[in-house]
């Protein structure tokens, strides 16, 4: 059932040649606007699409269609870091052919202060992993109230960079593609209007930027295609409108009238309007990118409140579930596939297939009815919660395929719809959360840490809110596991036991996984090289070309 | 005259007043928390109070609403890294979603809604008063009978069908039109316009059918009034009676509705921007509203409420000047 | 040789024949007037003659000069209207258009038929407005109508009648809407206009004595039919149709006179009403300092022009509303701790004074209900026949009664819970002469039979004369003379209350000459 | 009324309003009859790998399912059109009677009461006029807890924010009734102002709120479907049609039919509604029908 990740559909590859694709104005139309373009107060997977144009981080994405995809790659820094200390120690050697947008070469200490200011809490918003990691940081405020800095960043000199971590971490080099690893310098910074025009240091500089709304690229002449093999930057001017409603801009790209030819999206995946029309060799068909980012969609248990306490009653949904209506709710089978592992379809996270309760696409009532009875269960009546959008791909269309199907088994489900913007905060505070609630899952980074850590790990569950955790399972032998697998540095022994894992912990139906994420999206007709990459599964606005 | 705008004005800020304090009351009770959005995926207790405190959303509903009040009448300064950032007065605050100030993004947007609503409302007149007049004169009594059937008809189709609709027919059918983006009329003033056709189109139609009606009955209730009797006692032929007395009798209601309806398609407009992706107030604010972005949610409402109070005052001032019987009170 | 000739004119509104089969002619230079009471056509007639009709169906024969306006076209039509004949409206409110000034809509009019220039055209309109004695004309040909008052809107009609030399005008009930003095006034200018210009007038009342005065023909219409018509003098002195006679026999009469010395009922002491304005100045002194005794069996008239203080004071007597300053006390109680329905009123506008969604008898019904009269019906279908409806219109609306049934039902209402004052305000000012003369001796027979106390406040002197024993005349708020009717009809000691009796309307042709000179003689002093 | 039974726009529209009526009365009935309900899912008609478009022509009207099925999950369409029929009307009538209640209420009150009660009543008046209603709804449906019964919770937010103008026509009728002189005359029989306003004010009152309401109940039910389209509407999986309509923006050249049933009987009931006010207010408005004569 799984293609293996990435690069389903475009054209060949090999007819694309880096060197001469520069010229044009590349359009882009999304939805949701970026809020915010300052690095330390960005969240995006591997530094997202936009950002880096912008940002060069000390690792990055190896921007490769497929499983080479999911790998990182060097980019300020020479090499991918060097571990030491058991992976505690990493250390990072930067280039010396880069440049801000002023012409100031970056040093390890504009790299240092980017960190720094992601610690801020004028600031907020970026990935919580450094406080956790980094030595004695968790209390860091910022350099604005603690000038003084991180101790456990040091820059013994201008090209050299090292962390300190509080516990090994083989998956460093993942993290180090985020933009909190952008270098900012100091003399520019200006706290919250930072972002009105960030120091790029990537292939473009800002022209002009309105949060949620536009933001216009130019060539940074201080970026050399020679210190950056990775961006190959082809268009001389990004154009991007946010604020538009998905089905027009997937109307527009098929229209692809005027500019819109020149077009590209990074946050508005095909309709169903598209949709109908892709598969049947219609002019559509070579502007389509199909890639998968990983991603789960599943319920959660909360396994302290009943009847979720009872493993008889998770194994009886979990047969229960029909998958094919919630893929239907979702979208159809094109832009979700259906899921019984925890763990998307995708080896760099260490997929392995298990289907630990078989009950086919459609669910097994029958069965289902079976384990209740076996656990001595009847007339079972249970509290779904939901946001109340379906754009969370957690909304009232799913809960309600899910009622459906439980319905089959006798299971009477009533829905709580839950404010989306209040959603994670409701179901993420074990004083509230509910006692089940459909959830989804995206990697920060292709890998199994950061995938199972933050829902089975033990440790991690946060009482004052922010929890992923939400089964609220701690068992010290699987932290004990994701501690010794977080210690090695070889990605594939890494990914191997990150798949038993979550093979093992499947087995306790404290989630019913429902289906993972596809990635469809259209570009416009002249847009070339528009590759879904391994790690995102969306094409790469700094490799295409509108020439 | 003076007096009257004085009292208008107090009448305002008491409006005002009491929307801005609903709505803090409304969010204040609201169980969202907007320091958790702001604070992203995986935020400690211990970050989220500080960036709570950064905020300012830690303080007593009453404190903050102070704060915000103090704000608009002296300007507020607030952290901001390395330095703070100075709000000059009237200070709406910063949008807690992406930092700007409220006021900055309100002239940011407003263009784009009065784009749209005066679009809308010049279209709405000059259809629906031509429609109403030719149905209100009852030369040709089929053509009363259709404009009234389409007036019916306006009536019922809500705007965000006859957005769809149009979007669908001459935006991927017949590709007639671009799909709509805005340019401001500074730009370029023909791209303007051709953008905003369609949303002008979708959003007057409703209100086309109330002016077709308004003056079809303002025409027919004119004509039937003693001094036009006069006129024609009085030999006057009957297109000067229409065009010099029959026609100011009707149009002015519309005088009056024209100021109030821009104020409020401009803030019913939600749809609209949201169907066609405009970047108008409508869509701050429903994004606003998704993020539990305060600031922007009372900026806006303010705004428009100020609005909804100008063009009554506007309308009545109008009034008055079309005519001579009204003084103003 | 501009003869108006109407032979056997027949309007019909579908199936209604407002007028059947009119005839009369109209001299050059010649005055004939029209009366008949509501709905008979007068005004259905008066649009045909200026071929105004559209939803009617004319027939029969209208010449006027050379011309049969029946057959006219539109665009010659359009040449005759304001032209030879033009026309001049009852309600002077609405007759004007509100948005043109006075002179723009006069120079309007004769610009059209005239093709002048439009500064000819404004220096007529002042002219005719000069001509109609409307002082500082050139100013106020720039005001709007709604600057002018009700006297003065009807002048400037009647100038833009003038100004184009017109040969007929056509004045449809041009008073009904004034006062008395102003009516006086408006009908002397037609008087005088009609003298220096020459043209001839058709005038259209309701009023037998506005006639009288201002015609030397009359036509008198009853249902679309003319019963009668004739020299003026001839008509009103020596009438020869059955219907004429009752009309003059309507016309209210002096009664007896009845000295009532019975203790004070109702007293008044300093009695003020101010209504504030919305605009800051002066509030509006409705009612000013009033000390008036109202005496029990008596009956008080109330005499005074339109916006005095009559219907405010009659509200205060009743306790509708509360004084500014001053004391009323009923019985030698304050009148706002008086029992419920111990004081009653009759109301002007018939229409209004009844719920029209409730039947009479409920109507009627409802004050006995809450002095705790369990059954009423019985009680209320006595008081109709009282007043002189069928026991069964108990159950009417009252939009299915003619005004002068409606105006019973209002005193049976009056009535119902026995009061010790009924206050009357203008009860009679909106019926026909015939339906007012039986109203009136209605209340006259009630009056005597109950042993009522009754204030009654009206316009119209000739009314007061008929009912009242005492006349209280009020200017501008202040009662400016109180005594025995007779006596202040014959020796008014207020120069106002002269003017008033000088302006009132009389059926007797020499009367009517008489006063007209009497007035001429004021304005010219 | 003999007016009304002459008006053949009124009579259509009366006719098809009544029938929209009966079928969101007998929704369960209608919805058996047809043998499905609005709940179950049939996957096996859809097609998945195109979004869940439902298989067969006209959106898969077939013998089962008669107007076909709901692309992406495959319930029954006429059997949630019917449902939705039920929340539509449901929601619109409920907001709209209540907004009469609050309406004449505060109307009367204003209308009545002394210059204070009507100088502070009018002033809230303005105040509701003044709220942009969307935006409110909006905020509002956001913040009530989530498990309040939705229908009920969108007619009273609707008509919350929705009675200024039932209130202001109100106030101004009352105004102008309480001049008229049988008030006086029921004053001074010694009526109070309860009864007053009871037996004297209320019935005038009848004519203007029943033509204004008429014409809020399409009013208010393109606002249940506004605010459904944003989804802040009735929750899953109950139906309605605002609801469709908003998911079926998605769908439209997939598949046409899921626009054109929910859009078109939106549209035929509005009109149907649009014509009975229209009809009630020339026979009942006065003015209208002196201009009509
Ligand atoms: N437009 C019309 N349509 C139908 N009937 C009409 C119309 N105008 C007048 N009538 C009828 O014609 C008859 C005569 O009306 P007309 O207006 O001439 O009476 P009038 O003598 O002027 O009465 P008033 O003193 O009340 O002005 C009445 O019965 C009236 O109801
Ligand atoms: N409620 C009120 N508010 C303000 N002014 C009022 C009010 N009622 C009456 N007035 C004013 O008081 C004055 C006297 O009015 P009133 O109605 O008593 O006159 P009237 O003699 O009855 O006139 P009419 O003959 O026209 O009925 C008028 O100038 C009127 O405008
Ligand atoms: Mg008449
Ligand atoms: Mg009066």
């Amino acid at each position: 059932a799984c293609d293996g990740g990435g690069g389903g559909g475009t054209s060949a590859t090999g007819a694309f040649d880096p060197a001469t694709c520069q010229g044009g104005t590349l359009t882009v139309l999304n939805q949701g606007g970026i809020t915010h373009l300052d690095p330390a107060r960005l969240y995006t997977s591997g530094g997202g699409n936009i950002p880096s144009l912008l940002f060069r981080t000390l690792t990055t994405r190896n921007r490769q269609p497929g499983e080479a995809g999911a790998k990182p790659a060097p980019d300020l820094a020479t090499d991918l870091g060097t571990p030491s200390d058991g992976a505690k120690t990493w250390t990072y050697r930067l280039r010396d052919d880069v440049f801000f947008e002023d012409g100031t070469p970056i040093t390890s200490a504009d790299v240092k202060y980017g960190i720094e200011r992601s610690f801020a809490p004028e600031l907020p918003g970026g990935a919580p992993y450094l406080r956790d990691w980094l030595q004695d940081a968790a209390s860091y405020q910022g350099p604005y109230k603690q000038p003084e800095g991180i101790k456990a960043i040091e820059t013994p000199d201008d090209r050299t960079i090292v962390f300190k971590l509080s516990k090994p971490e083989g998956d460093f080099p993942f993290l180090a593609t985020a933009t909190q690893f952008a270098p900012v310098p100091k003399a520019k910074d200006k706290g919250v209007g930072y972002e009105a025009h960030p120091i790029s240091s990537g292939p473009y500089q800002v022209e002009s930027y309105e949060p949620k709304k536009s933001l216009v690229l130019v060539r940074n002449t201080h970026w050399s295609s020679k210190s950056d093999t990775l961006r190959y930057a082809c268009p001389d001017r990004i154009e991007v409108t946010a604020g538009l409603d998905a089905a027009v801009i997937n109307q527009r790209l098929v229209s692809g009238a005027g500019q819109d030819a020149n077009a590209a999206t990074t946050d508005a995946p095909v309709g169903p309007e598209q949709l109908a029309q892709l598969g049947t060799g219609g002019p559509l068909d070579k502007q389509v990118a199909r890639g998968e980012f990983p991603a789960t969609y599943y319920l959660a248990f909360n396994t302290k409140k009943a009847p979720f306490d009872n493993q008889k009653v998770r194994e009886a949904l979990s047969y229960a579930v029909n998958r094919t209506s919630v893929v239907n709710a979702l979208g159809g089978s094109t832009i979700v596939g259906s899921s019984t592992t925890f763990l998307p379809p995708q080896k760099a996270l260490g997929y392995q297939p298990y289907d630990h309760f078989p009950a086919g696409d459609t669910g097994d009532p029958a069965k289902a009815k079976q384990v209740l009875a076996e656990a001595g269960v009847s007339n079972l009546t249970i509290e779904l919660a939901h946001s109340n959008s379906d754009d969370s791909g957690y909304g009232p269309k799913v809960a309600a395929a899910v009622q459906e199907a439980f319905k089959q088994a006798g299971v009477t489900v009533k829905l709580t719809a839950i404010d989306d913007a209040t959603y994670r905060d409701v179901t993420g505070k074990p004083a509230t959360e509910p006692s089940a609630s459909l959830q989804y899952w995206g990697a920060d980074w292709p890998s199994g840490g950061p995938f199972l850590i933050p829902i089975f790990d033990g440790r991690q569950i946060i009482t004052a809110g922010g929890n992923f955790n939400l089964a609220q399972y701690n068992d010290p032998q699987v932290n004990a596991e994701i501690d010794a697998i977080n210690a090695l540095t070889d990605q594939s022994t890494a990914q191997a036991r990150w798949g038993a894992l979550d093979t093992t912990i499947g087995k306790l139906a404290l989630t019913i996984p429902l289906a993972h994420e596809k990635d469809v999206f259209l570009f416009g007709k002249n847009v070339k090289n528009a590759v879904p990459d391994g790690w995102r599964g969306t094409y790469d606005l700094a490799r295409i070309s509108v020439k | 005259m003076i007096g009257y705008l004085a009292r208008r004005l107090g009448g305002a800020v008491l409006v005002l007043f009491g929307l801005s304090l609903l709505l803090y009351g409304l969010f204040y009770l609201a169980p969202s928390d907007p320091a958790v959005l702001t604070c992203g995926k995986g935020c400690t207790p211990e970050r989220l109070a500080e960036v709570r405190h950064a905020m300012g959303v830690d303080d007593p509903v009453f404190t903050q609403y102070r704060h915000f009040l103090e704000g608009i009448v002296a300007g507020r300064d607030y952290p901001a890294g390395p330095n703070t950032r100075h709000c000059p007065a009237p200070c709406l605050g910063y949008s807690f979603e992406t930092d700007q100030p409220v006021t900055a993004l309100l002239a940011d947007r407003l263009p784009v809604s009065a784009s749209l609503a005066f679009g809308a409302e010049v279209l709405s007149l000059v259809a629906g008063i031509g429609a109403g007049l030719l149905a209100g004169l009852r030369r040709y009594r089929w053509l009363d009978r259709v404009v009234n059937g389409l007036v019916l008809a306006g009536y019922a189709v809500p705007v965000f069908l006859v957005g769809l609709l149009l979007l669908l027919l001459f935006c991927v059918q017949l590709q007639w039109l671009p799909f709509p983006t805005y340019v401001p009329l500074t730009t370029d003033p023909l791209a303007w316009a051709q953008n905003l056709l369609l949303p002008w189109v979708a959003l007057a139609v409703i209100q086309t059918a109330a002016y077709a009606r308004l003056t079809r009955a303002g025409i027919q209730e004119t004509l039937a009034e003693d001094h036009i009797r006069t006129a024609r006692a009085y030999g006057l032929p009957e297109s000067r009676i229409v065009r010099r007395r029959a026609l100011r009798g009707a149009l002015l209601p519309l005088v009056t509705l024209t100021a109030i309806d821009l104020a409020a398609i401009m803030t019913s407009a939600v749809l609209t921007e949201t169907m066609f992706g405009l970047p108008g107030v409508g869509q701050l604010l429903v994004g606003a509203v998704n993020q539990i972005d305060l600031p922007v949610v009372v900026g806006v409402t303010l705004l428009t409420g100020l609005l909804i109070v100008i063009a009554n005052a506007v309308a009545d001032l109008l009034y008055a000047a079309v005519d001579p019987r009204v003084e103003l009170r | 040789m501009t003869d108006l000739v109407v032979e056997d004119l027949r309007i019909r509104f579908g199936d209604t024949v407002a007028v059947d089969g009119l005839s009369f002619e109209l001299p050059a230079g010649g005055a004939l007037g029209i009366v008949g009471e509501s709905g008979s056509g007068k005004s259905a007639t008066a649009l045909a003659l200026l071929g105004l009709h559209t939803a009617a169906q004319v027939e029969g024969r209208i010449t006027f000069g050379a011309d049969n306006l029946t057959t006219l076209t539109e665009r010659r039509w359009r040449q005759v209207r304001g032209a030879q004949i033009a026309m001049v409206f009852q309600e002077p409110l609405t007759a004007l258009s509100p948005f043109h000034t006075i002179g723009d809509q006069i120079a309007e009019v004769y610009r059209l038929h005239t093709g002048a220039s439009r500064r000819a055209a404004r220096d007529r309109a002042v002219e005719v407005l000069r001509q109609v004695h409307i002082p500082d004309p050139a100013r106020r040909a720039a005001s709007y109508p709604h600057q002018f008052s009700g006297g003065m809107r009807q002048r400037a009609l009647i100038a833009m009648a003038l100004s184009c030399r017109p040969q007929l005008i056509v004045a449809d009930e041009p008073t009904t809407a004034l006062d008395v003095t102003v009516q006086a006034q408006i009908l002397d200018l037609l008087d005088e206009v009609r003298e220096t210009t020459g043209t001839s007038l058709l005038l259209i009342s309701h009023d037998l004595g506005v006639v009288t005065g201002s015609t030397d023909h009359v036509v008198v219409m009853r249902r679309g039919v003319a019963v009668e018509q004739g020299r003026t003098d001839a008509v009103l002195v020596a009438p020869e149709a059955a219907y004429t006679r009752e009309l003059l026999a309507a016309v209210p009469h002096p009664k007896p006179p009845r000295t009532i010395d019975g203790e004070p009922l109702l007293r008044l002491a300093g009695v003020r009403k101010h209504f504030r304005q919305r605009r800051r100045g002066e509030p509006v002194r409705a009612v000013d300092d009033v000390t008036l005794d109202v005496r029990a069996g008596e009956t008080l008239g109330i005499v005074g022009e339109s916006g005095t203080g009559k219907t405010t004071l009659a509200r205060l007597m009743t306790g509708l509303l509360t004084p500014t300053a001053g004391t009323i006390t009923l019985d030698g109680t304050d009148l706002r701790r008086r029992p419920g329905g111990s004081v009653q009123m009759v109301f002007q506008d018939p229409m209004s004074s009844l719920n029209p969604r409730r039947t009479i008898g409920e109507s009627i019904a409802d004050p006995l209900r809450l002095s705790g009269v369990r059954d009423p019906r019985p009680h209320v279908e006595d008081l109709l026949e009282r007043v002189g409806l069928a026991r069964r219109e108990y159950d009417r609306y009252p939009h299915q009664l003619s005004g002068g049934m409606r105006q019973r039902v209002g005193i049976a209402r009056a009535l119902a819970p026995h009061p010790r004052l009924i206050v009357c305000d203008e009860p009679v000012s909106s019926l026909d002469v015939t339906t007012q003369a039986q109203v009136l001796s209605l209340l006259e027979d009630l009056r005597t039979e109950f042993g009522l106390t009754m204030v009654f406040v009206s316009h119209d002197l000739a009314v007061l004369r008929q009912i009242a024993d005492r006349v209280a005349v009020l200017y501008e708020g202040r009662i400016v003379e109180l005594g025995d009717t007779a006596s202040v009809y014959e020796q008014p000691q207020h120069a106002y209350t002269k003017e008033l009796l000088a302006a009132v309307p009389v059926t007797d042709p020499a009367e009517a000459r008489r006063l007209r000179a009497l007035r001429r003689a004021q304005v010219t002093a | 009324m003999r007016a009304l039974r002459r008006d053949r726009g009124f009579l259509v529209g009366a006719a098809i309003a009544l029938l929209m009526i009966l079928v969101a009365a007998t929704a369960p009935l209608l919805a058996a009859a047809a043998g499905q309900d609005y709940t179950t899912y049939h996957d096996n008609l859809l097609d998945s790998a195109r979004g869940g478009v439902p298989l067969g022509r006209l959106g898969g009207i077939s013998g089962d399912h008669w107007l076909g099925l709901e692309p992406g999950t495959g319930r029954d369409l006429f059997a949630r059109v019917v449902y939705g029929a039920q929340v539509s009307l449901g929601v619109a009538v409920g907001a709209t009677i209540l907004e009469v209640l609050i309406g004449l209420l505060v109307g009367t009150a204003a209308g009545l009461g002394g210059r204070w009660a009507d100088g502070i009543l009018t002033r809230l008046v303005d105040l509701v006029l003044a709220l942009p209603i969307l935006v409110i709804a909006i905020s509002l449906l956001a913040i009530v807890p989530q498990d309040w019964p939705r229908p009920l919770l969108l007619a009273t937010v609707i008509a919350v924010l929705g009675w200024g103008g039932t209130a202001r026509i109100t106030r101004g009728e009352t105004l102008t009734l309480r001049t008229r002189d049988y008030v006086a005359a029921a004053r001074l029989s010694g009526a109070g102002w309860f009864r007053i306003a009871r037996r004297e004010i209320l019935p005038g009152l009848t004519a203007p709120v029943l033509t204004y309401a008429a014409l809020l109940l399409p009013t208010n039910m393109v606002v249940e479907a506004g605010l459904s389209f944003l989804g802040v509407g009735v929750r899953p999986p109950t139906p309605s049609w605002g609801q469709m309509l908003s998911t079926a923006t998605t769908w439209f050249r997939a598949d046409p039919m899921y626009v054109i049933i929910p859009g078109g009987l939106l549209f035929l009931t509005l009109l149907s509604f649009v014509l009975v006010a229209n009809g009630l207010r020339r026979a009942l408005d006065p003015r209208q029908s002196e201009v009509l004569r």
